[in-house]
C-alpha cells in the first residue's frame, strides 16, 4: 500500500549483530535499521533467526557481537525490562499471556510501566492510586474499544479462543503505547478473516497512534501488502532488504523460497 | 434470587474497580464484619478465643501472607515457620527492650523487621524456580530457627531458650498476658486481620498485584513487558513476609504467650499455611480464610463430635481426625483443584443464573 | 439453606461440646499423646495415669467418697492442641494438669496461675517453678532437671572415688528447651568440680547423630549425659553401642530411660543408666489391685502390656501424687467435693511419708515427699537405675540421694527471680 | 598419617555412608517425579508404613486390633508367632503394590493433567490419611525391627586403620558402621537393579518413554495409568528398603516419616529426574555436612547439619538452578 517510503529519521539501527548458541550461529553480521513510523517486514524461512532478531532488539538475547542504537543512542547490555521503559513493546510467536488474569488485567498489565504510585497508595487504594487506576482504565477503555474486545473484558484470557488471544496480546502491547512495536508472527494459524481483521488492526496502529511496527510473518502477500520495507534473513544471514516490490525481484530471495524452502 | 448482577448497572470505572462490584456481597461482608466487631466481643469466651477465633484469625494471615507470595506471585515457599518466628522473637525483643513502646507499633514494627529478612531470603528466587525454589526456602527455614535457638540474646539469655510474653495494655486492657479478656485479644487480632485483607486486597488488584502475577503466568514474558523481575519477586516477598512477620508476632504475644522456636515454629508450620493456601484457593484472599478456617477448625470440630459427642477414645479419634482430614483434603482437590474458594465462585455463578442453568 | 442452617448448629454446638458444666466428680483432665512422633512414650504414661485413677474408683469408690474422673485429651506433644485440651477441659472442674510437654507447661504457667487451676509438672517443665514464692501455682515435685543433672554428678563422683578433676564429661541433648535445661547446672558444677563439660546438641527428630558420636569417639569423655525425648534416645544408645562405648558410664535423664529407649538396641544396651526418681518394675503391692480391678475386669486404659514398664510407673506414680494431695485437700477444706483452689492447698501441704505409701501398695516406690509454700519442688531426690539387657529390666542401683542443693538453690533462687521480675510477681511471703 | 588427618577421613567416609541412607530415601521421590512429574510428599510416610507393615507380619499382629477391640469388647492382639523375615517381605511388597494399585484408583486417575501444585498438594492428604491408617493399623507404639542385618561398629575396621597412624600417637582406629556398609551394598544392587530393569525390560523401556514424553508415549499406546501403578509400585518398594535400613537403626516408630525432610536437599541437589543424581546428592550432603560439623560446627554452637545440607544445596544452585544432574531448564519466547 504504502509504495513510498515514508519520511523520516532513523528510530532503530542494529550494526553488524552477530549471535551464537554454543557452536550454532543464528545471527551472522546482521544491520539494517527502522525508520520512524514505518511498517518495517523480517522475513525468512524457518530458522532463519528472525525471532533471535527480535529477541536481540529487546534485551531478551545479548549479541556477542554488534550494536544495537535506539532513538539516537548506542544501546548498552539492558535487560528486557529496561528495554520495555526506552519504549519497545512485544507481541509472541506463541502466545504469551497472562491466562490466570482477565483481558482487562492483561492490558492493565501493559501499562505497568506506565505506572508509578507508590506501595503506600497502593495499599489504601485511595488518593494517587485510585487516580492514576482510572486514568490507565481509561486508557486501556480506549485500546479495548479500538480493538473490539469489549465483551471479553473481565473473562479470564485462558478461556478464550486462539484468535482472540492474539488480539489480547497485540493489546497489551498497545497499552504500553511504545515507540517501536514488535510483533512477532502476529497472524499465525489464524483464519483468512482473522487474518483481515488483524492487518486492518496493524495499520490502524500504524496510522492512528503513528506507532513504528517491525513484524515477523509467514504469509508473503500480508507482508507485501502492508509494509513498507522488507529485511529478508536465512540462516542467520541478511538476504536482501528494500522495498516489497524490490524484495520480490531479488534473485537471492526467490531462491531461497522457491528453491531451498518453500513457504506458504 | 435475590442474588443478580443484572440490573446493577456500573456507571463509572471507580464503582466498576470495588472490591465486590454486586451489591448483596458487598452488604453481606459488611453485615458479616458488623457482626464480627459488635456482637462476638459479647458472646465470647475463652475456649472460643484460644481455641477457635484467634488461631483462625491469626492463620488467616499468615495464610495470607503466603497467598501473596506463593498465590499471587508463583514463588512456592516452605519458609513460613522461620519467618513467623523472626515476627515473634522481634516482638519479643522490642516489648522486653521497650516496656512502654504501643502494641499497634510492636506489631507493625515486628511484620516489618520481618519483611527485611524475607527480603534477603528471597534473592535465591531470582535463579531457582519451581519446587527447587520450594526446598531452598527450607534453608531459612531451618536457618531461623537453629540460629532462635543458639543465640541467647534472642531469648533474653533465660536458662532454657524458652520466651515468655509479657503483659501489655492496649487503651488500659491487656492485650497479652494471662489476664487479658477473651474480646479485648479477640478485637486486637481481628482489627489487624481486617485491616490487612483490605489491603492485600487493594494491593492485588493494583499495578503491584498484576505485575506479581505477570511473574505467575509467565515471567519471561513479564519481564519483556517491563515488570523487573528481581524488584516484583523481591517486593512479593517483602509484603508476604510482612503480614507472616505480624501474624508470628500476634501468634507469639497475643495467643501462645510462650513459644520456643523448634517447636512452636517447626517446619509443620510452614507445610501447614501452604496446605491451607492450596486447599483455600491459590490467588485468592477469600481463600486465604476459608483454608485456615478449614486446617485449624476440622480437627478441633472432628474432635468434639467423636471425642466429646460420641465418646470414642482419644487414639482412635487422633488417628481417623489424620484419615478425614486426608481424605478430605483429596475429595476437594478431584471435585475443584483450584480450592474451596473456586468451588464457592463457581456455586455463586451458579446461583447468579438460578433457575435457568445457563 | 434448611440444612446448611442445621449443619451451623451442629457445628456450633460440637465445638461447645468442650464446656460442659461441672459435676460433682473430681476431675483429672490428661494431656496425653497416643500419636505423634513421642506416642511410644506418651501411651504408658497416660494408661498409668488413667489405670490409677480407675483403681481408685473400683476399689475405694473413689477418692474421699467421690469418684474421679479421668479427662483424656489428645495434644499430639504439639502446643496449640494443648491449649485447646486445656481450655476445653477447664470449664469441667479440672483439679491439676499434668501438661506432660515442655511447651505446653510454659504456655500454661502463666495462665493457668492466672485462672486458678495448679498445674504439676512432675520432673519436667520449668525448673524454678520449684520456688513456690514465686510460682503459686506451679509444682514439679519430686524432682527437677537441675536435681537430676547434679545426682548424676554425684553418682559420677561416687563411681570415680570423689575426685571429678579433669575428667571430661559430655552432655548430649535434644535441642530444645527441654534439652538445654541441665547446661547451666552442669557449668556450675564444672566450676566446683573441675570437670570439662563438652555439649553436643542434637537437633528433632534426631535420627542422624554421626557426628555427634563420632567426635564421643574422637574426644573419649570419660563419661556421657543424655537430655533426650523420643527417637532421639534410641539412636543415640544405639549409636554409642556401636562406638563401643562403656554403656555404665553413659547416664540419662529419666525421660531418656524408659523400655522403648533401649529394647531396639538389644543386648548392646546393657549396662545404660538413668536417673529416676521412683522404683522399677512391678513387685509393688498395688498391681495385685491393679490386675484385679482393673485389668483382669477389662477396664484397663491399654492393653495391659505396658504394666509395670518405667513410663507407665510415672504415669500411676503421678496420679497417685495427685490423688493424694486431693486426699490432703479434703482433710485441710473439710469437703469431699474440693475446688481447683483446694487442690492447689493440697498439694503444697502434701506430706507422703514411707508408711502412706506402704499402706498404698508402694512400699519403697519412691522417697517421702513433702511439699510446703516455699518449695514446690520436693525433696529432690534421685537414684540412678540401670538396665539388664539379659533379664529386660531395670533395677534401681544406688539409693534415692540428694542433689547439690547449694548449687541448685542458688540457680532456682536466680531463674525464679528473672521471670518474677520480667512479669511484675511479687514474691509470696511464705512465712520463713 | 596424622591422627588429625585420619580422623578427617573418617568423617568423610561416614558422611558418604550417611550420604547413602539419605539417597536411599531420594530415591523413591525420583522415581515417582520422573515418571509423572508428581513431587510425593508422602515417600517419607511410604517408608514408615511399609516398616510398620513388614514389623506386624513378622510379629504376627493382627491388623486394627485396637479398633476391633474397641468396637467388639474382645481382646485380639496377635494370631501366633509370626512369619519368617523372606514371608514378611514378600508379603508387605504386595501389600505396597496393593497400596499403589488403590492409590492410582482412588485419587491419581482423577487429577490427571492437573497443575504440579495441585498434585503435590494430593499426596499431603494422601501422607496425611496414611499417617493415620498406618496408626490404626499397627498402633503408635514403637516396635523394634531386625531383618538379620549386623550392625555396630567394624572391628576388622578399626584393626585395618590403626596401623595406619604415625608411630607412638594414641589412635584407635577408623570407626565405620557394619549397617551403613550393608545400606551401601543394598543402595547400590538396588540402583542396579532399577537400571537392568528400565534398560532391558519392556515395562522399563515403556517408563523411560514416558518420563521423556508424556504425549508421546500415549500416542504409541503405553497406557500412562498402569505405568504410574508400576512407578508408585516400586517407589513403595524403595520406601520399604529405606524404611527396613532407617527402622534399623531407631526401631519402626511414627519419626520414621521425618526422614523424608532429610532427602529434600539431597533431591534439589541432585535434581528431581536424575537417579544418579539422587545418590551423587547424597553424597555431597553426607560429607558436606558431616565435615561442615566437624570444622565448623564446634565454633558455632554445633547441631548445624539440618540447615547447613539445605545451604549447601542452595549454593548448587545458584550455579545450576535444575540441580546438577536435572534436565536442563530452557527459557524460551
Amino acid at each position: 500500500m504504502n509504495s513510498q517510503i515514508a519520511p523520516g529519521e532513523t528510530l532503530l539501527e542494529v550494526k553488524n549483530i552477530s549471535l551464537s548458541f554454543g557452536g550454532v550461529k543464528a545471527l551472522q553480521d546482521i544491520s539494517f535499521d527502522i525508520l520512524k513510523g514505518e511498517v518495517r517486514a523480517i522475513i525468512g524461512p524457518n530458522g532463519a533467526g528472525k525471532s533471535s532478531m527480535l529477541n536481540v532488539i529487546n534485551g531478551f538475547y545479548h549479541p556477542q557481537q554488534g550494536e544495537v542504537w535506539f532513538d539516537g543512542k548506542l544501546r548498552t547490555q539492558m535487560k528486557p525490562h529496561e528495554v520495555a521503559k526506552l519504549g519497545i513493546a512485544r507481541t509472541f510467536q506463541n502466545i504469551a499471556l497472562f491466562k490466570g488474569m482477565s483481558t482487562l488485567d492483561n492490558l492493565m498489565t501493559g501499562r505497568m510501566i506506565k505506572m508509578k504510585t507508590n506501595l503506600f497508595w497502593q495499599a489504601l487504594w485511595k488518593g494517587p492510586a485510585e487516580k492514576e487506576e482510572q486514568e490507565h482504565r481509561e486508557r486501556v477503555e480506549h485500546i479495548i474499544e479500538f480493538l473490539k474486545i469489549q465483551s471479553i473484558r473481565k473473562t479470564p484470557v485462558g478461556r478464550l479462543p486462539y484468535g482472540m488471544q492474539k488480539r489480547v496480546e497485540l493489546g497489551r502491547a498497545l497499552a504500553a503505547e511504545s515507540k517501536l512495536l514488535l510483533l512477532d508472527e502476529p497472524m499465525a494459524g489464524m483464519n483468512l478473516e482473522e487474518k483481515e481483521d488483524m492487518c486492518r488492526f496493524v495499520l490502524d496502529v500504524n496510522d492512528e497512534f503513528g506507532t513504528t511496527i517491525a513484524l515477523i510473518e509467514h504469509d508473503m502477500g500480508v507482508v507485501m501488502d502492508i509494509s513498507d520495507r522488507v529485511v529478508v534473513l536465512d540462516y542467520g544471514e541478511k538476504l536482501a532488504d528494500g522495498t516489497p516490490d524490490e524484495v520480490r525481484k531479488n534473485q537471492a530471495v526467490i531462491d531461497a523460497y522457491l528453491g531451498v524452502s518453500h513457504e506458504s | 434470587m435475590f442474588y443478580r448482577e443484572s440490573g446493577d448497572f456500573k456507571t463509572s470505572y471507580s464503582g466498576d474497580q470495588q472490591i465486590f462490584p454486586i451489591a448483596f456481597d458487598r452488604w453481606v461482608v459488611i453485615a458479616f464484619c458488623a457482626f464480627a466487631f459488635v456482637v462476638v466481643p459479647f458472646l465470647i469466651n475463652d475456649y472460643w478465643e484460644k481455641s477457635v477465633l484467634v488461631p483462625v484469625l491469626v492463620w488467616s494471615l499468615a495464610a495470607l501472607g503466603l497467598n501473596i507470595l506463593t498465590g499471587y506471585c508463583g514463588q512456592v515457599s516452605l519458609g513460613t515457620g522461620g519467618f513467623m518466628a523472626v515476627g515473634a522473637y522481634a516482638s519479643y525483643k522490642l516489648t522486653t527492650s521497650f516496656p512502654e513502646m504501643n502494641m499497634f507499633i510492636v506489631i507493625l514494627l515486628s511484620g516489618g523487621v520481618t519483611a527485611l529478612v524475607g527480603i534477603v531470603f528471597g534473592l535465591p528466587s531470582l535463579r531457582i524456580k519451581g519446587f527447587y525454589l520450594a526446598v531452598a526456602t527450607l534453608a531459612s527455614q531451618f536457618f531461623l530457627v537453629w540460629l532462635f535457638n543458639k543465640v541467647p540474646w534472642f531469648y533474653n539469655y533465660s536458662a532454657s531458650g524458652q520466651i515468655s510474653a509479657p503483659e501489655r495494655f492496649v487503651f488500659g486492657i491487656a492485650i497479652s498476658g494471662p489476664n487479658s479478656p477473651p474480646w479485648a485479644t479477640y478485637l486486637f487480632c481481628l482489627t489487624f486481620v481486617v485491616v490487612f485483607a483490605l489491603i492485600a486486597k487493594n494491593l492485588t488488584r493494583g499495578r503491584l498485584g498484576r505485575s506479581w502475577m505477570a511473574i505467575r503466568d509467565m515471567d519471561i514474558a513479564a519481564e519483556i513487558i517491563g515488570v523487573p523481575p528481581l524488584k516484583t519477586k523481591l517486593s512479593a516477598f517483602a509484603v508476604s513476609s510482612f503480614y507472616i512477620g505480624i501474624s508470628g508476632a500476634l501468634f507469639f504475644m497475643v495467643y501462645l504467650g510462650a513459644a520456643e522456636p523448634t517447636e512452636a515454629f517447626g517446619i509443620e508450620k510452614s507445610f501447614l499455611v501452604l496446605f491451607m493456601i492450596i486447599i483455600g484457593g491459590l490467588g485468592s484472599i477469600f481463600g486465604s480464610f476459608i483454608g485456615a478456617a478449614f486446617m485449624i477448625l476440622m480437627p478441633v470440630l472432628f474432635k468434639n463430635i467423636m471425642v466429646g459427642g460420641l465418646g470414642w477414645p482419644t487414639d482412635l479419634v487422633a488417628h481417623l481426625i489424620f484419615m478425614l482430614i486426608g481424605g478430605l483434603i483429596m475429595f476437594f482437590l478431584i471435585v475443584e483443584p483450584h480450592g474451596l474458594a473456586q468451588l464457592w465462585r463457581v456455586t455463586k455463578e451458579k446461583l447468579r443464573l438460578w433457575p435457568f442453568p445457563h | 439453606m434448611k440444612h446448611t442452617k442445621l449443619a451451623a448448629a451442629a457445628v456450633a454446638m460440637a465445638m461447645t461440646l468442650g464446656a460442659n458444666t461441672a459435676s460433682a466428680d473430681l476431675v483429672f483432665p490428661s494431656l496425653d499423646y497416643r500419636t505423634g512422633p513421642y506416642a511410644p512414650n506418651g501411651i504408658p504414661f497416660a494408661d498409668g495415669y488413667s489405670d490409677y485413677f480407675t483403681l481408685l474408683n473400683e476399689r475405694d469408690g473413689g477418692i474421699g467418697g467421690v469418684p474421679a474422673r479421668v479427662l483424656p485429651c489428645e495434644t499430639g506433644y504439639n502446643t496449640e492442641k494443648g491449649v485447646e485440651c486445656y481450655e476445653s477441659t477447664k470449664g469441667e472442674g479440672a483439679l491439676v494438669y499434668q501438661p506432660l510437654s515442655t511447651g505446653i507447661t510454659y504456655q500454661l504457667i502463666p495462665k493457668a496461675t492466672a485462672d486458678g487451676i495448679p498445674v504439676h509438672s512432675m520432673g519436667y517443665g520449668r525448673t524454678s517453678a520449684a520456688n513456690g514464692k514465686v510460682f503459686s501455682h506451679i509444682f514439679n515435685y519430686p524432682g527437677t532437671y537441675w536435681d537430676a543433672a547434679s545426682i548424676i554428678v554425684k553418682h559420677i563422683a561416687d563411681q570415680e572415688g570423689g575426685d571429678l578433676k579433669d575428667k571430661t564429661i559430655a552432655l548430649v541433648y535434644h535441642n530444645s528447651a527441654y534439652g538445654k535445661e541441665p547446661i547451666r547446672t552442669l557449668e556450675e558444677l564444672a566450676k566446683k568440680h573441675g570437670y570439662n563439660l563438652t555439649l553436643l546438641a542434637v537437633d528433632h527428630p534426631g535420627q542422624e547423630q554421626k557426628s555427634q558420636w563420632l567426635q564421643i569417639r574422637r574426644e573419649r569423655p570419660d563419661y556421657v549425659l543424655m537430655w533426650g525425648w523420643g527417637v532421639m534416645n534410641q539412636v543415640a544408645i544405639q549409636e554409642a553401642a556401636n562406638i563401643r562405648y562403656p554403656m555404665d558410664h553413659f547416664i540419662g535423664v529419666w525421660w531418656s530411660a524408659s523400655e522403648n529407649d533401649v529394647l531396639p538396641a538389644g543386648d548392646a544396651a546393657n549396662g545404660y543408666k538413668a536417673v529416676a526418681f521412683h522404683g522399677v518394675g512391678s513387685g509393688f503391692g498395688v498391681y495385685d489391685d491393679l490386675k484385679k480391678h482393673v485389668v483382669d475386669t477389662g477396664k484397663a486404659a491399654g492393653d495391659g502390656s505396658n504394666l509395670g514398664t518405667v513410663l507407665y510407673n510415672r504415669g500411676m506414680y503421678a496420679a497417685m501424687l495427685a490423688s493424694e494431695a486431693a486426699r490432703t485437700a479434703q482433710e485441710i477444706h473439710g469437703t469431699a467435693d474440693i475446688t481447683p483452689a483446694m487442690m492447689r492447698d493440697g498439694m503444697e501441704a502434701l506430706n507422703l511419708t514411707e508408711a502412706r505409701m506402704a499402706e498404698l501398695g508402694l512400699a519403697n516406690f519412691g522417697p517421702e515427699v513433702s511439699v510446703d509454700c516455699a518449695n514446690h519442688g520436693g525433696p529432690g531426690l534421685g537414684a540412678i537405675q540401670q538396665w539388664d539387657a539379659a533379664a529386660g529390666t531395670w533395677s534401681l542401683i544406688t539409693e534415692f540421694t540428694g542433689a547439690d542443693r547449694d548449687v541448685v538453690d542458688a540457680l532456682i533462687a536466680e531463674d525464679s527471680a528473672a521471670f518474677a521480675a520480667e512479669n511484675n510477681i511479687t514474691p509470696r511471703d511464705c512465712g520463713a | 598419617m596424622s591422627p588429625e588427618f585420619l580422623y578427617t577421613i573418617e568423617v568423610i567416609l561416614n558422611g558418604l555412608m550417611a550420604g547413602i541412607m539419605y539417597s536411599l530415601v531420594a530415591l523413591g521421590f525420583v522415581l515417582i517425579f520422573k515418571a509423572s512429574g508428581i513431587f510425593n510428599y508422602a515417600q517419607g510416610v511410604m517408608a514408615l508404613f511399609a516398616a510398620l507393615t513388614l514389623v506386624g507380619f513378622q510379629s504376627g499382629q493382627i491388623p486394627f486390633s485396637h479398633l476391633i477391640n474397641v468396637m467388639f469388647g474382645t481382646e485380639y492382639h496377635h494370631w501366633g508367632e509370626g512369619m519368617n523375615n523372606f514371608l514378611a517381605i514378600v508379603l508387605t511388597i504386595l501389600v505396597m503394590i496393593a497400596f499403589a494399585w488403590l492409590v492410582e484408583k482412588l485419587v491419581l486417575k482423577h487429577l490427571v493433567n492437573q497443575a504440579p501444585i495441585i498434585l503435590f498438594m494430593a499426596t499431603i492428604g494422601l501422607a496425611f490419611f496414611m499417617e493415620g491408617f498406618g496408626d490404626l493399623m499397627w498402633g503408635a507404639n514403637i516396635k523394634t525391627l531386625d531383618v538379620g542385618i549386623p550392625s555396630g561398629g567394624s572391628f576388622w575396621w578399626e584393626d585395618v586403620t590403626r596401623t595406619w597412624a604415625t608411630e607412638g600417637s594414641e589412635y584407635y582406629g577408623m570407626y565405620i558402621d557394619v549397617l551403613d556398609v550393608w545400606a551401601t551394598g543394598i543402595a547400590v544392587a538396588l540402583v542396579i537393579v532399577l537400571m537392568l530393569f528400565s534398560q532391558f525390560t519392556k515395562t522399563g523401556r515403556a517408563l523411560r518413554a514416558v518420563a521423556d514424553d508424556h504425549q508421546a508415549a500415549l500416542t504409541v499406546g503405553i497406557s500412562l495409568r498402569t505405568i504410574w501403578v508400576i512407578v508408585w509400585s516400586i517407589a513403595g518398594i524403595v520406601a520399604l528398603v529405606a524404611g527396613i535400613m532407617w527402622g534399623s537403626k531407631s526401631g519402626v516408630q511414627f519419626s520414621l516419616s521425618l526422614i523424608a525432610l532429610k532427602a529434600l536437599p539431597v533431591l534439589i541437589l541432585g535434581g528431581f529426574t536424575s537417579i544418579p543424581g539422587a545418590i551423587i546428592g547424597g553424597l555431597i550432603i553426607g560429607v558436606g555436612e558431616k565435615l561442615f560439623e566437624f570444622w565448623v560446627g564446634p565454633l558455632i554452637g554445633g547441631a548445624t547439619e539440618n540447615w547447613f545440607a539445605y545451604v549447601l544445596a542452595l549454593f548448587f544452585l545458584m550455579f545450576r538452578p535444575q540441580g546438577l544432574f536435572g534436565e536442563k531448564i530452557i527459557e524460551r519466547v
